[in-house]
């Protein structure tokens, strides 16, 4: 392979080549590689644009915390933009495309933004392009916008699956490093149920990328040894490709698996992610450190790199990041940069320490290499690629050195960001020179680099203390290990955040290209505090979310404000720890899935007769059924109307919700949450019921029959039957707990239908037979049965919702189906017909029954024509409340019918009422139309409305002003009965 | 945040719905302004919390969960009423 | 020791040196005419306009933190005035007109983006409740549009339409609606505030009040006692924990709202969009994060961070509306402390004792009422009479009968 | 009239997935179930209930069986009595058996019974339920009552195989079983009959 691929070593698979295109060129590398290491080892340098200046920029790490190669990834509906480079794993077919820059990555149209660059300072959009204030969104937003932003979204449906699921553990380990992994070890030998969590491939975080030994062996080869054991304990569970990204209450994680990412589709029955929840009662957090830059001049040019990554490109890749690396470290860390590269045979320009003294051992590390102490970096050079760097001695003398790659190492900050997912700081160590976690959440310890315990024996010990610790607590007895010998490593570093004297511009946030002199002008401006800092210059808002960066940044401020560190503070870090795909948050839950789908027992049956369903809630309802030649909804309806109320028709109302009460107390209880009376209902015997809020609004209606001395069974509206069952056990649970009574919902339990219509007694007299004596005496209106159909236990109603001589019958549900047939069946010589929710609601509105447009939440008793349903002989839920002046107000909008003075017009719901000489405006607004609907019985559109002194006004002539359709109709206020006022028909 | 329902056992709150301040006592019939008070006022503590929560999704009881509202969490719950278990 | 051949850095960084403060950060003084409590979006308009409109620049505003950190810095930057009941609508409107004009005053532009705002509805009670509010807005002579699925498909021919649990039926429109970047209100009020004369103070936390016969004359604070004539708070979800400190107890509840950014992407959504079958809504920012969000989490917390079922509500919401966001990825979330009043509208009015003055109740909404909010604060404060269009918002309204409940959820504030 | 058919809770809607050779997961549905949602109201109801059919109910989430007929305890003094001899009558048994001790209210058509078992069970399960299924946990006799992607569902453990059984609300069988397919499809899902 050509390029930049070492001769051997690294811990891809060499046999397995991988072909992969970048901009359209076609690339090979290797099973292992990641896309950034693959573009590494073919050569490529530059990978992206910047975000606002568009300046060319490489790959800068080897992990998560990559701000620059940010690429497209597939093509199409697949298309994922802002992709780390240096995290996605190489598969065969692979296509990336670098990102922000027009024409092409190579010269970018906007790259003249630079040119403008003094004016485009931090906050420079907050001082100009105020005027002319309409060309705001005409002209500077939609520039703004369109030069903002990164890559390119994909406008259509994401093709592939998620999932989300749930694990519980004794001992979450996050991370897989030696400190994670010893963690576990301990942790999974004590018995513990352990799980690990690894975001990334393989496991063994550093122990992969650099060369120290540990027992002897290799870091890989240890690591191979430690995940051999791990996999064979039975309670140990490794999670690969599995980042945990956020700390919620009660011990749950938030992770995320790549299930698929690495592979160019999902396989069957495979999602591309699945979201998991973690529950754990102790949780290590072994997430390791990621190593800080420094900032100079040029700090950006393709080809300046964190030191650590450089290393993780030599050793875990087989890859030469440059021909000539220089490194600039101020601490021991990146001296091995040097070593791990002069033993691979690459080319080291220069070391670079800004201290004057370095440990002899430390100092071999360089060999031959040309050696600079006391120097700094003052600026990087070249256009596309790195070409030469400026190095500033003490003395102040400079020198320049060719180099294509600069390894940067500043030290390192503990990834603890999880740890203060529930509020607590980070707390700055002037020893480590780094922030480390303060008061951690419930049950979860650091441990490793992340604690700032940065040498591979102290991770190790971590890892062996606080996975005894965790396991000891769970009641595990603790397991001991033997000491594990490692290399020595030395961890000294300087504070060295920024180099001053650099001469061209120097970044401290290379995503949103903010520079040093940003930060200043921040705190010139007053933006001194950290978060203020953040906001007004964007410092750690792209999607690194900083993680090279934030330090940086309040460090130049503290000096700035010759505050210290401590004093200055962090911005606060919050989930997702790593950006996650909005699609795995949901899972399965999109489309039709979104919600569950509720069925009632009878729509396989309604399908087969063609109805047309509406979602009531979850439920799925057949709202009206049409007819071959029908071809709009109004003539089926009105067929339907018709039907009924010229013979019958049936309707399943299984929906509404059904509550079975049981126990001597019921009629007790009843009073309590009915505004009416309910102790008094005869046995057999069924009641309109109304309830109320406790701050005396409605809250809902329905109707509740009493089937034996201590059994009730209350009826409540479809939308809020689980609302009304929450209601009565808290009343029942909290208020009354002396009350003795039993309550369930039975909603399921049966299927129930509405016969309506003149003929509906007949056709029940069909059905159940001339056994059955259903003659008005024995079944009057608002009786209440329970009897045998076919000896299927079954139960009738007299009630009526349509206004016409109607019954509701209700079997075991298994039977609903069935019933519905021999319902049609049984009512085939009386013209009867099925009918939807839609017809349902024509014969209310004709009737001037409330339903759910004017229960909305708002109205009282009164307002509903309802006032007198509030029994006075007794307590009830609502009923002090009911009483305020407000809600009593004579003037407040009550009930009425309405009915166009030209009865071709169409009323509309929503319309609000206007006298008739009022001018349209809000001092004349008096009240709104809830429901219309077109009346076949009549022949013209009706409605009902909330009016101001509504019932003083039958008769007048007012005005339904729909300005949002441009119409403006005069109607006649009526009584809200349109049909049968007397209510003849509904006694039969 | 999971709620353990000495029914049910350690649930996630999805299961569960929220009323608020288990403080407020229904006041007599009658009580005139001091339902205003029970219906509307609320302490709304920064600290620990007693409060009703509804198992609707598990064994329909309703709990009285005492909680740190600044940390959410969890001292202790129970059965709202005892004497429902019979 | 080292830093020394260091601390040249900071001769290097002169360039920008003309530039002042953009507010005073002010040192507190013994006495001031007004003390508003709280340094967020409506503490710094109301002290805006009392020092603009009505002369009193003898203010100070008190901020525990720094300056909007609080939910002006953390909300969704949504405004519009696309209300339903005739309390609430003139006053949106009034806030919705000072936005339009904003920019021209404060000299200061805060990006009022008026890209439009799009309430979807998916069923027939549905709409007719958005025909009932759009009428009612065009009553009070704001602007509202009628679009049926056609309409709504030219606009979001993105949007889930074909394979939908619930599908669109239309929405309601209010071109005149948008987004306003959020810190910058904070911002632009603190500046000419400040340049006015009134104090800022950042990192002040009232502590308790100063009373004396019964009145408020002043507060104590985490940097002293400071005296004032009269004192208003603007402390949005710390308002029952400060009132508490005068012994007040308010129909407010604190909860947390979480809210949701993006990685940054090229232009994708212009407008703002509202989800009528789950809790989602949202809209792009200018650096082109999808900014987007949905639900309370529904329990009282001060934690100022929610949960993740929330997280996976609000996603599943997007997801069903617009299935193209699947592969996009969530950035970063947070959270603010609601006000949740109880009936979900806010409270500006005078207290019980005499010297105090509350602006409170906000729940989730209170950004658009930013500039309306603090004129109508200013007015309160400096008249004692309510402002005309703020008449509504009176705090014994829950002890006569006349809530302003929009969504009819009565009493329980976590539905609001 | 003639004679009303019946239709279970789950018919037409269960359907085999995913790899068919070696199938990790088998459900099938239960049918002729007796299921009663029964309350104890007196101090002697378990009494009663041990006289009747050799079981105390249990006070806990758990469930106890005498082969034919369980008590599965689904909240404090609540329980879905299930029997395996059918639905008629069960509720007027039951009523019979406890007299004023308890209240029975019949479910038997409220619900749809799955059992579900097989190597990768616990796989698919952990995909939906939000409960701890651990055997160390959740045994033979556990009982769960919770929520499965939006859907409502009562679980109990019959066998260390592990096998299951659940009831799930009839109106929402077939959101379920979409729920089930697509879980178990990536191991294998065999309908048994
Ligand atoms: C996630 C989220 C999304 C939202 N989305 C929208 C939206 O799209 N549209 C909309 O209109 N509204 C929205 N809101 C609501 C809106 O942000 C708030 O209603 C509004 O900002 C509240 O007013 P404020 O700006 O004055 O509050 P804040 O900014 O919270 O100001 C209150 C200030 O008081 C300070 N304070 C508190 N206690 C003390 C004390 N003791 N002493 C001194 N100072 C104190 C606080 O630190 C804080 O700075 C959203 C809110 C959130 C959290
Ligand atoms: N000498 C130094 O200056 C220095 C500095 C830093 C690190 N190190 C080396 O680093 C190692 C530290 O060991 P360690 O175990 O603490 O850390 P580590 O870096 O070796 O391992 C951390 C692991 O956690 C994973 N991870 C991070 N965040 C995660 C998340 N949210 N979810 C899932 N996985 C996540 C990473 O992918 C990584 O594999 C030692 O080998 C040490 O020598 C040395
Ligand atoms: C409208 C808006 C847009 C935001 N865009 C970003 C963003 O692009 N990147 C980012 O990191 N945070 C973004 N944030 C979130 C802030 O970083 C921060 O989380 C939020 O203001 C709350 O503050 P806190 O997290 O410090 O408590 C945005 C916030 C808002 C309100
Ligand atoms: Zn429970």
């Amino acid at each position: 392979m050509s390029g930049r691929r070492l001769a051997s070593g690294g811990l891809i698979n060499r046999a397995a080549p991988v072909r992969f295109a970048f901009d359209g060129r076609d690339f090979a590398g290797f099973a292992g590689d990641t896309v950034a290491s693959a573009l590494l080892a073919n050569g490529v340098g530059l990978v992206g644009r910047s975000f606002k200046y568009h300046r060319p920029r490489g790959v800068f790490s080897a992990g998560p915390e990559e701000p620059n190669a940010l690429v497209e990834l597939r093509n199409g509906t697949r298309r994922e933009p802002n992709t780390k480079a240096t995290t996605a794993e190489l598969f065969a077919g692979l296509v990336a495309r670098s990102q922000n820059r027009w024409p092409s990555l190579a010269f970018d149209v906007l790259a003249i933004n630079q040119l403008a660059s003094p004016i485009f300072v931090a906050g420079f959009y907050y001082k100009t392009f105020m005027w002319p204030a309409v060309l705001w969104e005409k002209l500077y937003e939609p520039l703004i916008r369109r030069a903002a932003g990164l890559g390119k979204a994909s406008v259509e449906t994401d093709p592939d699956s998620y999932e989300k699921a749930t694990a519980f553990c004794d001992v979450l380990v996050i991370g897989s490093g030696p400190a994670g992994l010893m963690a576990a070890l301990t942790a999974g030998r004590a018995g513990a149920r352990v799980i690990v969590a690894e975001e990334d491939f393989p496991l063994g975080g550093r122990l992969l990328a650099e060369t120290y030994e540990i027992d002897g062996m290799p870091g890989a080869a240890w690591t191979a040894g430690v995940e051999a054991e791990l996999r064979a304990l039975p309670n140990v569970r490794i999670m690969r490709r599995t980042v945990v990204f956020g700390v919620y209450d009660g011990g749950t994680y938030g992770a995320l698996e790549r299930v698929s990412d690495h592979l160019a589709v999902p396989p069957p029955h495979q999602p591309r992610q699945r979201l998991w929840k973690l529950v754990a009662k102790r949780t290590v957090l072994a997430a390791g450190a990621i190593e800080r830059p420094v900032v100079f001049g040029g700090n950006d040019r393709p080809g300046v790199m964190l030191a650590s990554a450089v290393r993780s490109y030599a050793n875990r890749f087989g890859v030469a990041a440059g021909e000539r690396i220089a490194v600039f470290t101020t601490g021991d860390d990146g001296w091995r940069t040097a070593g791990d590269l002069l033993a691979q045979g690459v080319t080291v320009a220069a070391v670079i320490d800004p201290r004057t003294e370095v440990a002899p051992a430390v100092r071999a590390l360089a060999g031959g290499a040309e050696v600079y102490l006391g120097a700094m970096v003052r600026d990087a050079h070249g256009a596309h690629g790195l070409r030469r760097i400026d190095v500033v001695r003490a003395d102040g003398s400079s020198v320049s050195i060719a180099a294509d790659v600069l390894a940067v190492s500043g030290g390192w900050n503990p990834t603890a960001s999880l740890a203060t997912h529930h509020g607590a700081r980070t707390e700055w160590s002037d020893t480590k020179l780094a922030f480390l976690p303060g008061k951690t959440p419930p049950g979860l310890a650091v441990a490793g680099a992340a604690a700032g315990n940065f040498t591979t024996a102290e991770a190790l010990a971590d890892g062996v203390r606080l996975g005894n610790e965790a396991a000891v607590a769970l009641g595990f007895t603790a397991t001991s290990i033997a000491a594990i010998r490692t290399s020595d490593e030395s961890f000294a570093v300087a504070p060295l955040f920024h180099v001053a004297a650099a001469r061209t511009k120097a970044f401290v946030d290379l995503q949103n290209d903010v520079t040093v002199k940003d930060i200043a002008l921040a705190e010139r401006e007053g933006f001194r505090s950290v978060e203020h800092l953040k906001r007004y210059t964007t410092l750690g808002m792209a999607t690194d979310q900083g993680k090279t960066s934030n330090v940086n940044g309040l460090a130049i401020m503290a000096e700035l404000t010759g505050r210290s560190i401590p004093e200055t503070g962090s911005t606060r870090s919050r989930p997702p720890h790593v950006p996650v795909a909005i699609g795995a948050f949901a899972g399965l839950h999109k489309g039709l899935d979104f919600k569950p789908t509720r069925l009632p027992a009878s729509h396989g049956w309604a399908v087969a007769r063609g109805a047309v369903f509406v979602e009531t809630g979850q439920w799925l309802r057949a709202q009206w059924y049409p007819q071959p030649g029908e071809t709009d909804w109004l003539t089926s309806v009105t067929r339907e109307v018709k039907a009924v109320r010229g013979g019958a028709g049936i309707c399943d109302v299984s929906t509404l919700g059904k509550i079975a009460l049981e126990g001597p107390d019921v009629g007790a209880f009843l009073d309590r949450v009915y505004a009416n009376m309910f102790s008094t209902l005869p046995v057999g015997r069924a009641r309109y019921g109304l309830m109320l809020r406790e701050d005396g609004i409605v809250m809902d209606d329905g109707t509740t029959a009493r089937l034996a001395d201590e059994r009730f069974v209350m009826s409540t509206t479809t939308i809020n039957a689980g609302k009304v069952m929450q209601h009565l056990e808290f009343c029942h649970q909290v208020l009354w707990p002396e009350l003795d009574l039993d309550m369930v919902s039975v909603t399921e339990q049966w299927a129930q239908f509405a016969v309506a219509g003149p003929s509906s007694r007949q056709l029940l007299q069909t059905l159940f037979g001339p056994g059955v004596d259903l003659s008005d005496a024995a079944v009057p209106y608002m009786a209440a049965r329970e009897l045998q159909l076919d000896s299927i236990p079954a139960r009738l109603f007299r009630l009526s919702f349509s206004g016409e001589l109607a019954y509701e019958i209700a079997v075991p549900a298994r039977f609903g189906a069935a019933l519905a047939g021999a319902l049609v069946t049984a009512g085939a010589g009386l013209g009867v017909v099925p009918y939807g929710t839609e017809a349902l609601g024509v014969m209310r509105v004709e009737k001037g029954h409330v339903a759910g447009n004017e229960l909305n939440g708002t109205s009282t008793a009164g307002d509903l024509g309802l006032g007198r349903m509030l029994s006075s002989k007794k307590d009830f839920i609502g009923r002090t409340m009911a009483a305020r002046p407000g809600l009593v107000d004579p003037a407040r909008p009550a009930l009425v019918g309405l009915r166009p003075v030209d009865r071709a017009q169409r009323l509309r719901a929503g319309a609000h009422f206007l006298a008739r000489d009022a001018k349209a405006e809000a001092a004349n607004d008096a009240g709104y139309m809830t429901s219309v609907v077109f009346s076949p019985e009549l022949g013209h559109w009706i409605g009902l409305g909330l009016l101001a002194n509504g019932p003083q006004r039958h008769g007048e002539i007012i005005r339904a002003y729909d300005a949002l359709r441009g119409e403006d109709i005069a109607v006649e206020v009526v009584p809200p009965v349109h049909v049968d006022p007397e209510g003849v028909r509904l006694r039969g | 945040m999971r709620i353990d329902c000495p029914f049910c056992g350690s649930r996630e709150i999805v299961e569960f719905s929220y009323l608020g301040d288990a403080g407020v006592q229904r006041p007599a019939p009658d009580a005139g302004s001091v339902f205003t008070d029970y219906v509307y006022l609320r302490d709304n503590v920064a600290g620990r919390h007693r409060e009703y929560w509804y198992h609707g999704s598990g064994c329909h009881s309703w709990l009285v969960v005492e909680r740190d509202t600044r940390s959410h969490e969890i001292f202790s719950v129970d059965y709202a009423h005892r004497e429902t278990v019979r | 020791m080292r830093n020394s051949i260091f601390s040249l850095a900071l001769n290097a960084l002169s360039g920008h040196k003309h530039w002042q403060p953009t507010w005073r950060d002010a040192e507190p003084r013994a006495a001031y005419d007004v003390i508003i409590i709280g340094g967020g979006g409506h503490g710094l308009a109301t002290a805006h306009y009392l020092a603009k409109i009505y002369g009193i620049t003898n203010v100070a505003v008190l901020e525990k933190s720094w300056i909007g950190s609080g939910n002006v810095g953390r909300n969704t930057t949504i405004v519009r005035s696309n209300y339903l009941l005739p309390g609430n609508i003139p006053f949106y409107e009034l806030s919705m007109k000072l936005w339009e004009g904003l920019e021209q005053d404060l000299n200061y532009n805060a990006m009022v983006s008026q890209r439009g705002v799009l309430n979807l509805f998916h069923s027939d009670g549905q709409r007719d409740g958005y025909v009932r509010r759009g009428n009612a807005m065009r009553l009070h002579g704001v602007d509202a549009e009628l679009l049926d699925q056609a309409a709504v498909r030219k606009l979001y021919p993105f949007l889930d339409f074909d394979h939908a649990r619930f599908p669109i039926q239309g929405g309601l429109l209010q071109k005149r609606g948008g987004t306003v970047r959020h810190d910058a209100v904070a911002w632009g009020y603190a500046k000419t505030a400040s340049a006015r004369g009134v104090d800022i103070v950042q990192n002040c936390e009232v502590r308790g009040f100063i009373v004396e016969d019964g009145q408020v004359v002043g507060v104590e604070t985490s940097r002293g006692s400071i005296r004032a004539g009269k004192v208003g708070m603007a402390v949005a979800g710390a308002s029952s924990q400060v009132a508490a400190m005068a012994g007040l107890k308010l129909p407010i509840e604190s909860h947390v709202l979480q809210a949701f950014v993006s990685e940054g992407l090229k232009p994708l959504i212009p407008g703002v969009i509202t989800f009528g079958a789950g809790h989602f809504y949202i809209s792009q920012s200018d650096k082109g994060g999808l900014v987007f969000g949905g639900d309370i989490d529904g329990y009282n917390s001060y934690a100022q961070r929610g949960n993740l079922p929330v997280v996976e509500d609000v996603c599943e919401g997007g997801m069903a509306l617009m299935p193209m966001i699947g592969r996009l990825r969530l950035l970063r979330s947070w959270g603010g402390l609601m006000d949740m009043s109880m009936d979900g509208s806010p409270i500006i009015d005078r207290t019980p004792i005499s010297g105090l003055y509350l602006n409170a109740g906000w729940c989730y909404g209170g950004f658009k009422a930013t500039p309306a909010s603090g004129l109508s604060f200013a007015h309160l404060l400096a008249t004692d009479t309510a402002h005309e269009t703020a008449k509504a918002y009176r705090l014994d309204r829950f002890a006569t009968g006349h809530m302003l409940d929009e969504k009819g959820q009565g009493a329980q504030p976590n539905l609001h | 009239m003639g004679k009303l058919a019946p239709r279970s809770a789950f018919a037409g809607l269960l359907h085999s997935a995913g790899p068919s050779a070696a199938p990790g997961v088998l459900v099938r549905e239960e049918t002729g179930l007796g299921l009663a949602t029964v309350f104890a109201r007196a101090p002697y109801f378990p009494r009663l209930v041990q006289s009747a059919y050799g079981i105390i109910p249990p006070e806990t989430s758990q469930v106890v069986s005498n082969g034919a007929v369980a008590f599965i305890g689904t909240g404090p003094g609540k329980w879905l009595a299930l029997s395996r001899n059918g639905a008629a009558g069960w509720r007027d048994e039951l009523a019979t058996a406890l007299g004023v001790t308890g209240s029975v209210i019949d479910q038997s058509d409220g619900f749809g019974v799955l059992r579900v078992s097989g190597e990768k069970v616990r796989a698919t399960f952990e995909k939906g339920f939000p409960v701890d299924l651990h055997p160390s946990v959740f045994k033979p006799r556990s009982v769960a009552v919770t929520l499965v992607a939006h859907i409502g569902v009562t679980l109990w453990q019959i066998d260390d195989a592990p096998t299951y059984e659940l009831a799930i609300a009839r109106s929402f069988a077939g959101s379920f079983a979409h729920w089930l397919t697509s879980s178990a499809a990536e191991f294998g899902l065999r309908v048994e009959v």
